[in-house]
């Protein structure tokens, strides 16, 4: 157990800090210091500004060395804030860290407080708890566990990418797992990107197939995370890799089983993915042409031979390099790492979830994505702008927010919509020459270049209306709607309501987390936001950590954001896992549990409760043992101990029991 | 150690002891106060690695020494950082609930609620719900219980005992 | 499931072909009625602009005549006039959300020896044959299925909006279901929940009466040979102003406009008398049935 | 129905501009505490509510300007507004506002408003007919169809009895109207009781 002699007698220095007016707005911080200083142990008590500052540890740095304070109180922010910055504070000053004790006065207590007197009370409370505590604090020494070298990414879209090769690229070892048989993701569909309308294949594919090459990364599509262990460091990933019935290492994609599938241009044939359901596609098939790995991938639910075992297996014959194998089944890998970088991306929203804008119902109302591959050159109509019918439409009408900024779906603002719906305006006036209508509650253009893209379409004679769309029917009211979808909108700048016939609706879709996106978080031992994103760490000083030490999160999954944030945000994460990497080892909290081998019945209460069954039996001293270095330091089986032998270094029975009296010792 | 309390005021706020898990309920009051909710300023938080750490000594303790109610904050099933605390918070915390109701003690004071890291908002309403509950039953009485063995004193002398 | 029936005052005046129908296709269904015994005005929308905690206050005393004979047993409150089904269930809505109404009606009730816990659910003829009695009982008892009708169902609005579940809000489903069951072809028609016009058509007659003829113009364009309606203002609205609508914006209409209860009645051959289709303007033209 | 300056054969000016002291600042604070008014604040004018509306192209002020102008204290033009009166509580921009915010609430809130503050268009049909039902009701405990509509009539056009005479008398004919009110069988007192109490409730309140 890794405890050291208290150092003498508890000489305690209390510091309580301004925040500027965060804290000494609502907490009376002179009066606060004063009755800190009345508290036993209290040798001085002082208030500061900012006591993250430099001046403010150098003042507790100082009071250690020339005034022997043995304990240290800040009461400021919240631990998860400034621990690590004041506990460096004691080191520096030759003082054991874990004699620091921290009071959060702020986001406890001024933040959350309206009442100025209240707020000094409930301060003054949690300040006689930390000194209270702190005096029962024992010398400490935090553990050092060496971390794994490797890197598991997960999510193979544009952030997935990134982030891989950015590591790869240092050096490291990267799994990339990614549940598609091809990365790409999202940014793969899209046709141009905004705003500058350079081509997303152009930019995307070179990325794709040197992530397909590099020495370095473990590519594994068509494949999923099943389960995850271990802590920041050294954790083990289980990945599921789906059979594929196709053998990877020999597969070139050449297509001939593809030509050689029995299912034919008709409804067997299924909805293809990639074109979101606008072409149809073969049981066995290729993603896209530049789909990386370039492996072509057998879809049981639609194979002849896997559904109902019988078919004349034209493409076995097909496959000179005899790829196919029907007899191929998952196959579960395991992997150690040290970091893990969660990049799942998002779902674009159901437009059926709004009935009123007949999606679903009429033909000729279609999701931005799925406009996307219309005006992709390889679409599944070339790069036309061809509406059900093959005809080209004349009037357009966009509809922004479909999904999003409304509390009967999502209250967020999706934040792409309004630049991707400019470029499909520009986009389809520049392929069909049509009059395009933007309907939007907001135009939100905050970024490079955006607004004078903004601008651009305006001058290229878009039609904008700020208002939002109530209705697309096919109900005509005039001659002139008759055959038309009609869009019903106020006009909210004229005052007027409008009804405006047009040949497309095209519904500007807003991003979702994924339907799973609760489990993978469960897998992963992090957190969601209510609305199911992925939950960082600090939303400023921490955007892409996780509560869980060790993992990190990247573009979509944790929120929506354009391509050149995510890759940002892919980049920021590659660092922070390599910096963990680099720096070989992690500084583990010596919160772990140990027994007092003379105050332990042998009872074994504590064994079974142990989650990392760290907990075993000497069968000669007849006591419970510990092993330290399974330990986590949950504290369940102290809580159990029935003779109080099994203690928490930490978060030692009396610790607590003082840092309650002490709370209470306050009206 | 010389209790330091001061002279309480006749008729004093209602005081809550609440217990937070380091990972998600402490977390979640973190949240309410970066986004800045104003709630009842009757809780007094402190900070466990896990609520299975929470030994119902503690509970016990918190409502001898005056406090008038205890929260006790943990992972929603199945999150938990430690896999099973929370289920074994929850066992404890039911056996508990049973002995203080023959103490008399009222079934609002003691409360178990798990609060996800994000749901600041949960921790700003129970924490309101019970201040009210608790000021409409006014102060917890539990001085007349059995008071238990003091296992401060005997856990310190078995603290020196290893230590040296 | 026990159903009281509260018919409100338009199913005993103009609505009366409504009244009649709702009964007897209940009965054929064997599934009984009873009248609400001593209800009084629900409380309507004309009402609520004037003095609304009165309005809850008459919305109220009929819930809690209700509850106390739904203490021993299972009984739900069945409301046909879209206006009393919108008031009782939003008054529910209100009891629960606000105290400043719940404090006061709540007082009133006692006073009067009434007491609303919320038990009783209100619901709509259309949940209640779809979701209840559902609708292959209803197809069991068709004699004379509508084969060849073609029908614009129309549901108005308060029936779906904005509290009832059972159907959607949007694009509501419930009557195209028991309509195309006994054999009619359902128009498919986007105004469907649009507004009848409501009162307006009465104080404000050129633009209450656009609505309905709006809804009329279009029912006709898409071929219907009638409007089946769950709401005895609807009704009215559509069928006895189609003079004057004709007389306003200069076309003759002739749509019938039958309860969509009189229609499950013919299929299920009871007679146009007892299902009250003999006070009907325009009539539902055999031939067409 | 025109509005005025669509017909341009003569040129008409007019000064408009609103004045601060011109306002009520505390108008849309009383309209949100009013239940279903809570979330006005959050209004962002989109303007789904007016353009899903069947009756915006007929009134003065769309619903979307009526927040508006709620929230911005410009009581007398919006209890004067004919907007408030052409609802027709169809609650087709309640359940779509994406804001959630209850309008049709919010317009029965300025409807009870206007009338008690006399507020409304003199002669304007709407909240007599209100005002007949509500005192049938009073008095009978159910309505009377026939009855309240004729009144409205008589106090607003009387030429429309005329009018729609024909439209009674078939209705009569098909035992669809009755000018005799029906009464309650029972518990007509019991109803008033309530109905007074009510009264008390609110002269207390007021």
């Amino acid at each position: 157990m890794a405890s050291v002699q208290p150092d003498g007698e508890p000489r305690i220095g209390v510091y309580i800090c301004h925040c500027g007016v965060n804290i000494a707005s609502k907490v009376d911080t002179e009066s606060a210091r004063d009755f800190a200083g009345g508290l036993p142990g209290v040798v001085l008590s002082r208030d500061y500004k900012f006591m993250c500052s430099d001046p403010g540890q150098e003042m507790i740095r100082e009071d250690i060395r020339e005034h022997g304070i043995n304990r240290v109180v800040v009461a400021s922010c919240s631990p998860l804030m400034h621990e690590r910055t004041f506990r460096n504070a004691c080191i520096a000053a030759g003082l054991n860290p874990f004699y620091f004790q921290m009071a959060n006065i702020r986001e406890q207590v001024s933040w959350v407080t309206v009442d100025r007197a209240e707020a000094s009370a409930k301060a003054k409370a949690l300040i006689a708890a930390a000194v209270r505590r702190v005096a029962r604090a024992r010398a400490l020494e935090k553990k050092r566990v060496p971390v794994h070298g490797d890197v598991v990414v997960v999510g193979g879209g544009i952030a997935g990418i990134h982030a891989a090769l950015t590591l790869a690229e240092a050096g490291k070892h990267v799994y990339l797992v990614e549940r598609e048989p091809t990365i790409g993701g999202h940014m793969a569909q899209f046709d141009k990107t905004f705003p500058t309308l350079d081509c997303a294949a152009c930019i995307l594919t070179p990325k794709m197939s040197e992530v397909g090459a590099h020495p370095n990364i473990t590519l594994w599509t068509y494949s999923e995370v099943d389960a995850v262990s271990g802590f920041t460091g050294n954790f083990r990933v289980t990945v599921r890799r789906k059979a594929r019935y196709v053998d990877e290492s020999t597969c070139v994609g050449c297509q001939e089983c593809v030509e050689a599938c029995v299912l034919r241009k008709d409804k067997v044939q299924v909805p293809d993915e990639f074109n979101v359901g606008l072409s149809k596609r073969k049981a066995v098939y290729l993603p896209f042409p530049q789909a990386t790995p370039a492996c072509v991938v057998i879809d049981p639910n639609a194979c002849l031979q896997l559904m109902k075992g019988k078919c004349a297996q034209t493409c076995v014959d097909a496959c000179e390099r005899l790829s196919i194998d029907f007899e191929q089944e998952d196959e579960v890998v395991e992997v150690e790492c040290g970091a893990i970088i969660l990049a799942t991306g998002y779902k674009t929203f159901d437009a059926h979830r709004t009935p009123e804008y007949g999606y679903g119902r009429y033909d000729n109302v279609y999701t931005s994505l799925e406009v996307e591959r219309l005006v992709n050159a390889s679409g599944p109509t070339g790069g036309e702008v061809k509406l059900r019918d093959g005809s080209a439409p004349e009037r357009v009408g966009i509809i922004h927010c479909v999904g999003s900024r409304d509390r009967k779906h999502n209250a967020y603002c999706s934040k792409v919509c309004c630049m991707y719906s400019l470029k499909l305006a520009h986009l389809i006036k520049e392929r069909t020459g049509a009059e395009v209508f933007n309907f939007y509650i907001d135009m939100r253009t905050p970024g490079k270049g955006y607004e004078e893209f903004y601008d651009r379409l305006l001058e290229e004679g878009m039609q904008v209306v700020r208002g939002r769309v109530a209705e697309v029917t096919d109900w005509a009211m005039t001659d002139a709607e008759k055959g038309k979808l009609v869009i019903r909108a106020e006009d909210t700048l004229i005052g007027t309501a409008r009804r405006i016939p047009v040949d497309m609706v095209v519904l500007s879709v807003g991003l979702e987390p994924h339907a799973d996106a609760e489990d993978v978080r469960r897998r992963f031992n992090i957190s969601c936001s209510t609305e199911g994103w992925f939950l960082e760490r600090h939303p400023k000083l921490a955007p892409v950590s996780t509560f869980t030490d060790g993992v990190w999160v990247a573009g979509c999954c944790q929120g929506p954001k354009d391509i050149p944030e995510t890759v940002a945000q892919a980049g920021a994460a590659a660092g922070e896992a390599l910096a963990l990497i680099d720096r070989g080892h992690v500084e583990i909290e010596p919160n772990t549990a140990w027994i007092d081998a003379e105050a332990c019945s042998g009872c074994k209460t504590c064994i079974p409760l142990c989650p990392f069954s760290a907990i075993s039996r000497n069968e000669e001293l007849g006591v419970a043992e510990i092993n330290e270095a399974l330990c986590k330091g949950c504290g369940t089986c102290v809580a159990a101990c029935p003779s109080g032998a099994a203690q928490q270094n930490l978060f030692t029975d009396e610790e607590i029991f003082e840092e309650i009296e002490g709370a209470l010792s306050y009206a | 150690m010389p209790d330091v309390s001061l002279p309480i005021a006749e008729e004093r706020k209602p005081r809550i002891i609440a217990f937070f898990c380091n990972w998600c309920t402490y977390t979640a009051s973190d949240l309410a106060g970066t986004s800045r909710m104003s709630y009842a300023p009757n809780t007094r938080v402190i900070r466990v690695m896990c609520s299975g750490r929470i030994d119902p000594e503690f509970v016990l303790t918190a409502l001898r020494k005056g406090a008038d109610g205890v929260l006790i904050g943990g992972c929603h099933p199945g999150d938990c950082h430690y896999q099973e605390g929370n289920y074994k918070c929850l066992r404890r915390f039911r056996l508990l609930k049973r002995y203080l109701a023959q103490m008399g003690v009222e079934d609002e004071r003691v409360r178990l609620e798990w609060i996800a890291a994000s749901e600041a908002d949960r921790v700003r309403r129970v924490t309101d719900e019970m201040s009210e509950a608790i000021a409409r039953l006014g102060p917890c009485r539990l001085e007349a219980a059995p008071s238990p063995p003091d296992r401060g004193v005997e856990s310190e002398q078995r603290l020196a005992g290893v230590a040296s | 499931m026990e159903y009281l029936y509260y018919p409100g005052c338009s199913l005993h005046a103009a609505g009366k072909g409504y009244d009649e129908s709702l009964l007897a296709v209940f009965r054929a269904l064997g599934v009984p009625l009873r009248e609400l015994d001593g209800w009084n005005c629900c409380g309507a929308t004309a009402y609520m602009s004037v003095d609304e905690l009165k309005a809850f206050a008459l919305a109220a005393r009929n819930l809690a005549l209700a509850e106390q004979e739904c203490k021993s047993r299972d009984v739900c409150l069945v409301a046909p006039c879209s206006a009393c089904y919108l008031v009782l269930t939003k008054v529910q809505h209100r009891l629960n959300e606000y105290d400043q109404i719940r404090r006061p009606i709540v007082e009133a009730l006692r006073n009067a020896g009434l007491t609303y816990h919320g038990d009783i659910r209100v619901r709509h003829p259309l949940d209640v044959l779809v979701n209840d009695v559902g609708v292959e009982k209803v197809c069991e008892g068709v004699t004379a299925p509508l084969e060849g009708l073609k029908v614009a169902c129309y549901y108005g609005c308060q029936v779906v909006r904005p509290y009832a579940s059972f159907d959607d809000q949007y694009d509501p489903t419930t009557m195209d279901e028991l309509l195309r069951a006994v054999g009619a072809e359902v128009v498919d028609w986007p105004l469907k929940a649009r507004c009848c016009g409501g009162t307006l058509t009465g104080t404000v007659e050129e633009v209450g009466q656009r609505l309905s003829y709006i809804l009329l113009k279009e029912a006709k364009e898409r071929g219907a040979d009638a409007i089946a309606t769950c709401c005895p203002l609807c009704q009215f609205n559509l069928e006895c102003y189609q003079t004057q609508i004709a007389r306003r914006f200069g076309n003759g209409i002739g749509m019938p406009v039958a309860y969509f209860t009189q229609l499950l009645g013919r299929a299920m051959g009871i007679g146009d008398r007892e299902l009250g289709l003999h006070r009907s303007f325009v009539p539902l033209e055999v031939s067409a049935v | 129905m025109e509005r005025p300056g669509c017909r341009m054969n003569t040129l008409t000016v007019d000064r408009r501009i609103k004045f601060q002291e011109e306002l009520n600042p505390e108008f849309g604070r009383e309209i949100a505490v009013t239940p279903g008014g809570e979330n006005l604040a959050r209004c962002i004018q989109c303007g789904t509510c007016s353009s899903t509306c069947p009756m915006s192209i007929y009134m003065d002020h769309t619903p979307r300007s009526i927040i508006a102008m709620t929230r911005a204290g410009f009581e007398d033009e919006v209890l004067s507004s004919n907007t408030i009166w052409l609802c027709a509580s169809c609650y087709a921009c309640t359940v779509q506002c994406p804001k959630e915010i209850k309008i049709t609430d919010v317009m029965y809130a300025l409807k009870q408003r206007a009338i008690a503050k006399k507020a409304y268009p003199r002669r304007f049909a709407i909240p007599v007919l209100a005002r007949e039902f509500f005192k049938v009701v009073q008095r009978t405990g159910r309505s009377n169809e026939g009855r309240t509509s004729a009144w409205m009539m008589l106090k607003t056009k009387p030429l429309r009895i005329l009018r729609n005479a024909s439209l009674g008398l078939k209705l009569l004919r098909r035992g669809r109207l009755s000018m005799k009110t029906e009464r309650m069988p029972e518990g007509i007192d019991q109803m008033r009781t309530m109905l007074a109490d009510v009264e008390k409730w609110e002269r207390r309140a007021s």
